[in-house]
């Protein structure tokens, strides 16, 4: 890589070359918005309409809970009941949680953190941003029009036959916000390998981007095999094809195979991001190098290469060959050792660190706790007896929120209140954001810890209404949920406050390492760097 | 300003930098195409381990003349490709746009095929769906294996027919003398596409036609 | 920019040798080779692919990285494939009941 | 409402001990491995506060022996949970030679459920206590799934095919079935009671049913109303082979290949008939595709199942 220096062409330099303009204020009308191809600009587009969603799926979730306060379904029918949870997950899972932290801050600090003046391919970035609202624009059409109630999971035949409700729509939202994955992946890519400021070696990259690096792969490999799928089941509704219909010879377990196939390699697309942003904060904010920096960096890639091999742990009693599910069954166990590297080497770090207990750091933590349990119960769940009794009941229910709600989304608030300074020039009141991050971490536990309970009890997920004794942990959980949804209300208020209010971010308010933070300004200048950075320090050189 | 310059976007050091990321990005895609591609290998594979009577019987419905004629012309067209992305890294005008018509009338020749194909089938009331119709055993079965047939065939022809779309605008871009030896990207990274939708029709063709004959 | 570029002549030969290999595919499909049908009409097919991806594509004189990416592409299909197989395969081994 | 604060649920299966077991075994490793790492936060945390604004902390790069203990040991406890869990699952799915026979039928939004001796339920599964139950599963519909969690066991019913699954009761009482997986609106709807009998009980309520006719002569009835015995008369020269005595037995296919006769290969005969023919036959058959039931099918399996066992018609 040459190391020339970096010229804006005259029509890329703001009026006032001495006052540098940043990326908030090179533009001010809508299209500068909606046309941009900045990535940083992408990135705030992203965090609008994902917070939107969030707070879509964050509904469901409340009427969900408010249904399952008594035992007998009377706040909703059943129907309704149905899509309540298909909504929620579709929503959280496709149109949430898989996008999240990639598009707001892999797409804002890839280039940041390695030096670049943008990702490699800026308009098919902003192109993956249209494709994902247009598929959310699907997903609520799905909604408005009365709803889907297939499960998140999409289950042939019920799907593809018997459902009567928006599957195609709801399905094609999916489809669309998928290949809006693909893209950022892909662009992730290209932008690692080439463009990296010079100096910038693979060993002298940020945790941040490996973990990128690595969701980027199961991107790329993983959800066109869920496109293709879905389309063959939009077409066996509309032309009863075959292919997943038994009653022409068709196999239902066909799908599943296929869906899973990427869907567990998505659940670590949800959560390696975040793992990538507990290594940024855990570091900064105990002032130390990180504990095993390679071991870190290979474990996301073992975690997304692994992933692949264990798909089938999701239908241990679905039918499928015993002898297969042994082997899902070992994967599955070997897939939980790179995590335990990570979780070990994070603890380790702070082991004579000088560590301070600002809002990311306080959420890292709670990343880290909750992912443990949400861990540990997935080895419960890998392990071929267990799952057998406690498959589709709420023990499976609080394990995925563990990690999903108690890791993924952590790592995503540590990751908002860590960049908040860099991305608005902003700092937010440090108070409320210790007690949002109690509130929060105190109401998920009462929420989703009952639901180990009753899972092991035997209540299955996706009911209704339940047989009267499971009531008690339903009524904890229920409170819990609203403690819960309150948390997330305080942070909301607080961003929005201090745009306006919020004391002005220097460039570097938590004395962090990072060409993010040393090189760049708060918030960063249109193309990030006057000057192309020149790497010659090793990474977390606190 | 000379080609050079313009085709430089702001956020590369140079045009190596710009080529190397957009070949790399490409390949990225072809690798997700694969997979896209390959959900549905996996889901013929299996019907045909199931049903092997049922997949050599609907396999001999498919006109295997058609069937070659179009994978020679596919090939055809490959080479053609190649020789354009050759003659554009050489920075040959003229050369590159005769090559990317002849890759588009080639592309054209394989959809027309291809449609003449589709409306037998269609007639002999072979389409998926509530009206197949199947005079002989395993009906059922056959369905599943027109299904492979158009779904697979189907997605393969839609990416010809994007190809055939990015062609025009690379013969008009050609003509506006955008391409240099300095700079080709887009006529190379097409090509690696349109080579990518070739293989899939490799595979396709023995799967599809030719294994119901001995 | 720097791009090695392959001499017509190769692709020439490619072409010649992708239309030879099309012609034995057919000309195999009519003969009968009992359980090798598949192979040779699979191996013929991939040895297709391979001479297109190596010299029509210029794997062969690409980066290492570009090796690396469609090694991956092709690992992570037959992963698939084989997985998925392994159960179709295996699913009449269930361990029947001897009741009868 | 106290009495309801259950943390673990009851144990009426002789599985249910075991998957408890090793249910304690994760625990107690979950426990250790979270309250170690939540131990060692807490005193970092604590220890190492942050005193002043310039403090320098001293830096450690990693270390390889740790790495690798903290790899290694984890990886033998899960190789051990491994184990464990495969030997219960294999278990799980070998059902003693002896094991009682029950037909289910599950379909949006119940379960049927026949018994060998002709009684029929729905929603409810009589069995005797101290005895494996075999349960040979079908649905006419969408997936779903026979949940009975004070057994600890599950198995989702396909369309298209059976599933099996068994378990032996050691508890007299009744107990919740639930359908888990997602089959529609009434999901929730559909569960039901395994009622767990002493066997002199259970032998009580056989009696007391309504329709006694065993499965079998329901089923050989059905083989009539279908005409199946025109073809498959036990006689020489008929045009279907005879299907006495061949359940169980491996008979030789018309493509040289051959087959156990089960559960699954009649059904497969009723409904695809051409797919395996018989060595020595044409394909003839006409699929009984839509017109029987899995119900009925079940009953037809009963009946040539019967046939095995010396009968003859
Ligand atoms: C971000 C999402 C996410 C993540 C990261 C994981 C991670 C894991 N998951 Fe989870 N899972 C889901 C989301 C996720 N899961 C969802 C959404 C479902 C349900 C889908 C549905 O049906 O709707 C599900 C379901 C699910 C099942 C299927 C259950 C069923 O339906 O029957 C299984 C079974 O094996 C499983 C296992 C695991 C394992 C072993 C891990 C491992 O990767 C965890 C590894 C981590 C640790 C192990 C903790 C840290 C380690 C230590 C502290 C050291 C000590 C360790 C040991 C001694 C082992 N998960
Ligand atoms: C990223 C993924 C994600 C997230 C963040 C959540 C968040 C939550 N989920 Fe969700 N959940 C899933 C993914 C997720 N879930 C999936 C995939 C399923 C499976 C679906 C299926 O079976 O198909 C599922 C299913 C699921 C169920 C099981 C339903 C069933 O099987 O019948 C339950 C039940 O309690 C539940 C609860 C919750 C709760 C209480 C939250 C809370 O964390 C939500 C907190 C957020 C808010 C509350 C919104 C913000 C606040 C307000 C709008 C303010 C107003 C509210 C109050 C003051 C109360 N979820
Ligand atoms: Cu039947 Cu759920
Ligand atoms: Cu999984």
């Amino acid at each position: 890589m040459s190391t020339a220096v970096f010229k804006p062409r005259p029509d890329q330099m703001g009026d006032n070359n001495e006052k540098k303009t940043s990326y908030l204020t090179a533009g001010f009308n809508i299209r500068s918005w909606l046309l941009t191809v900045d990535h940083k600009r992408i990135a705030i587009l992203y965090l609008l309409s994902l917070t939107f969603f969030f707070f879509l799926g964050g509904m469901f979730a409340v009427l969900i809970r408010l249904e399952l306060i008594t035992p007998a379904g009377d706040l909703m029918q059943a129907e309704t009941y149905n899509k309540m949870f298909t909504m929620h997950g579709v929503v959280m899972v496709f149109f949430f949680l898989i996008p999240s932290i990639p598009a707001v801050f892999g797409n804002f600090l890839v280039p940041l953190m390695i030096g670049a003046k943008d990702l490699a391919f800026p308009r098919i970035n902003l192109l993956s941003w249209y494709l994902f609202m247009f598929g959310g624009m699907l997903g609520f059409a799905a909604i408005i029009f009365g709803g889907v109630d297939t499960g998140w999971t999409f289950y042939t035949p019920y799907s593809s036959t018997y459902a009567n409700s928006n599957v195609i729509l709801a399905a094609l939202g999916a489809f669309f916000a998928g290949f809006s994955s693909i893209l950022t992946g892909l662009n992730f890519i290209a932008t690692i390998h080439k463009m990296r400021a010079p100096g910038m070696t693979w060993f002298r990259m940020p945790l941040f981007i490996w973990a990128h690096y690595a969701t980027s792969i199961i991107q790329i490999l993983g959800t066109p095999v869920v496109a293709i799928t879905i389309i063959l089941v939009a077409l066996e509704r509309l032309f009863h094809i075959g292919i997943f219909d038994p009653k022409l010879g068709g196999d239902p377990i066909l799908f599943q195979h296929l869906f899973w196939f990427y869907s567990h390699p998505a659940v670590y697309i949800m959560i390696l991001p975040s793992m990538g942003v507990i290594s940024e904060v855990i570091t900064c904010f105990s002032k130390k190098k990180i504990f095993g920096y390679e071991f870190i960096a290979f474990s996301s890639l073992g975690i997304a290469v692994l992933g692949f091999l264990v798909w089938g742990h999701h239908m241990y009693t679905s039918g499928q060959s015993i002898y297969v599910s042994l082997v899902f069954s070992v994967l599955t166990f070997l897939v939980a050792i790179p995590s335990a590297i990570k979780v070990f080497n994070w603890t380790a770090t702070l082991y004579k660190g000088s560590v301070s207990y600002d809002a990311p750091m306080l959420y890292a933590i709670g990343f880290i706790g909750l992912f443990t349990i949400g861990g540990l119960t997935g080895v419960f769940l890998a392990t071929l007896g267990v799952n057998v009794h406690v498959h589709d009941t709420y023990f499976i229910v609080a394990h995925f929120h563990y990690i999903m709600v108690g890791g993924a989304i952590m790592g995503y608030m540590a990751a908002l209140h860590f960049w908040w300074p860099k991305i608005t020039g902003r700092l937010y009141p440090e108070v409320w954001a210790r007690v949002a991050s109690f509130v929060i971490f105190f109401g998920f536990h009462l929420t989703f810890f009952p639901q180990f309970i009753v899972g092991y009890l035997g209540m299955p997920r996706r009911y209704h209404a339940y047989p009267e004794e499971f009531q008690i942990w339903n009524i904890l959980s229920s409170a819990g949920a609203s403690i819960l949804g309150l948390g997330y209300l305080i942070p909301l208020i607080y961003f929005i406050w201090s745009l306006k209010y919020g004391e002005r971010a220097s460039a570097n308010p938590w004395n962090a390492k990072g060409l993010e933070w040393e090189k760049a300004d708060s918030p960063p200048t249109q193309f990030n760097f006057d000057k192309t950075p020149i790497v010659d320090q090793e990474v977390y050189d606190y | 300003m000379s080609t050079k310059e313009t085709a430089l976007q702001h956020h590369f050091e140079n045009l190596d930098q710009q080529f190397e990321a957009s070949t790399l990005g490409m390949w990225a895609f072809l690798v997700q195409e694969i997979l896209f591609f390959g959900g549905l290998f996996a889901g013929y594979i299996v019907y045909r381990n199931w049903y092997p009577e049922a997949f050599h019987l609907g396999s001999e419905h498919l006109d295997v003349f058609l069937g070659t004629v179009n994978t020679a012309v596919l090939i055809c067209s490959s080479l053609t490709m190649a020789m354009a992305v050759h003659w554009a890294q050489k920075g040959d005008k003229n050369k590159i746009i005769t090559f990317l018509v002849l890759t588009f009338i080639l592309g054209a020749v394989f959809l027309g095929i291809k449609a003449v194909e589709y409306s037998h089938k269609f007639h002999a009331g072979l389409l998926p769906g509530d009206g197949f119709i199947w005079h002989g055993e395993h009906g059922d079965q056959v369905r599943i294996f027109y299904s492979f047939y158009f779904v697979m065939t189907g997605m393969h022809a839609l990416h010809m027919i994007i190809g055939a779309g990015i062609l025009i605008h690379l013969i008009v871009q050609a003509g506006k003398d955008r391409y240099d030896a300095n700079y080709f990207t887009p006529v190379e990274l097409f090509g690696l596409y349109w080579h990518f939708v070739d293989i899939i029709w490799i595979f396709l063709f023995p799967l599809l036609y030719l294994l119901g004959r001995h | 920019m720097s791009q090695h570029v392959i001499p017509t002549r190769v692709y020439y030969t490619i072409f010649l040798a992708l239309m030879v290999l099309t012609s034995l595919t057919v000309w195999a499909a009519f003969q009968d080779f009992g359980a090798f049908n598949n192979v040779v009409a699979m191996g013929i097919a991939c040895t297709k692919a391979t001479l297109v991806v190596l010299y029509f594509m210029h794997v062969r004189y690409s980066s290492k990285v570009t090796w690396l990416f469609v090694i991956t592409g092709i690992i992570f299909l037959f992963i698939l494939f084989t997985i998925l197989m392994g159960d179709y395969l295996t699913r009449g081994w269930q361990v029947l009941p001897q009741s009868w | 409402m106290f009495k309801e604060f259950k943390f673990f649920p009851e144990q009426a299966s002789t599985l249910a001990g075991e998957v408890d077991l090793l249910f304690y075994f994760l625990i107690a490793v979950s426990v250790f491995f979270s309250s170690l790492i939540f131990f060692l936060i807490y005193v970092f945390a604590v220890r190492y506060r942050r005193r002043s604004e310039d403090e320098k902390p001293q830096q450690i790069p990693g270390m390889l022996k740790l790495e690798l203990a903290w790899s290694i040991i984890p990886l033998i406890l899960t190789m051990i949970v491994f184990v464990w869990g495969a030997t219960i699952y294999f278990d799980s799915y070998t059902p003693p030679k002896d094991a009682m026979e029950v037909y289910v039928v599950g379909k949006q939004w119940m379960w049927h459920i026949q018994h060998p001796t002709g009684q029929r339920e729905i929603n409810e599964l009589h069995i005797p206590v101290n005895q494996p139950v075999k349960l040979t599963m079908a649905t006419e519909d969408v997936i779903h799934s026979f949940y009975v969690p004070a057994f600890r066991v599950k198995k989702d019913v396909v369309p298209g095919r059976y599933t099996t699954m068994w378990f032996e009761a050691t508890k007299t009482g009744e107990f919740h079935l639930f359908c888990a997986e997602y089959c529609g609106t009434k999901h929730s709807a559909m569960i039901g009671k395994v009622v767990v009998q002493e066997p002199a009980a259970y032998q009580d309520w056989l009696s007391g049913g309504t329709q006694n006719e065993p499965l079998e002569v329901i089923g050989e009835k059905k083989f009539q109303q279908f005409a199946c015995q025109t073809c498959h008369a036990d006689k020489p020269n008929s045009r279907g082979p005879s299907l006495v005595g061949i359940f169980g037995e491996s008979i030789k296919l018309q493509n040289g290949q051959s087959v156990v006769v089960d559960e699954e290969y009649i059904r497969e005969s009723v409904l695809e008939p051409n797919s395996k023919v018989a060595a020595g036959y044409k394909p003839v058959m006409p699929t009984f595709k839509g017109q029987v039931s899995e119900v009925s099918l079940l009953q037809i399996t009963a009946y040539i199942k019967s046939l095995a066992k010396g009968g003859s018609n």
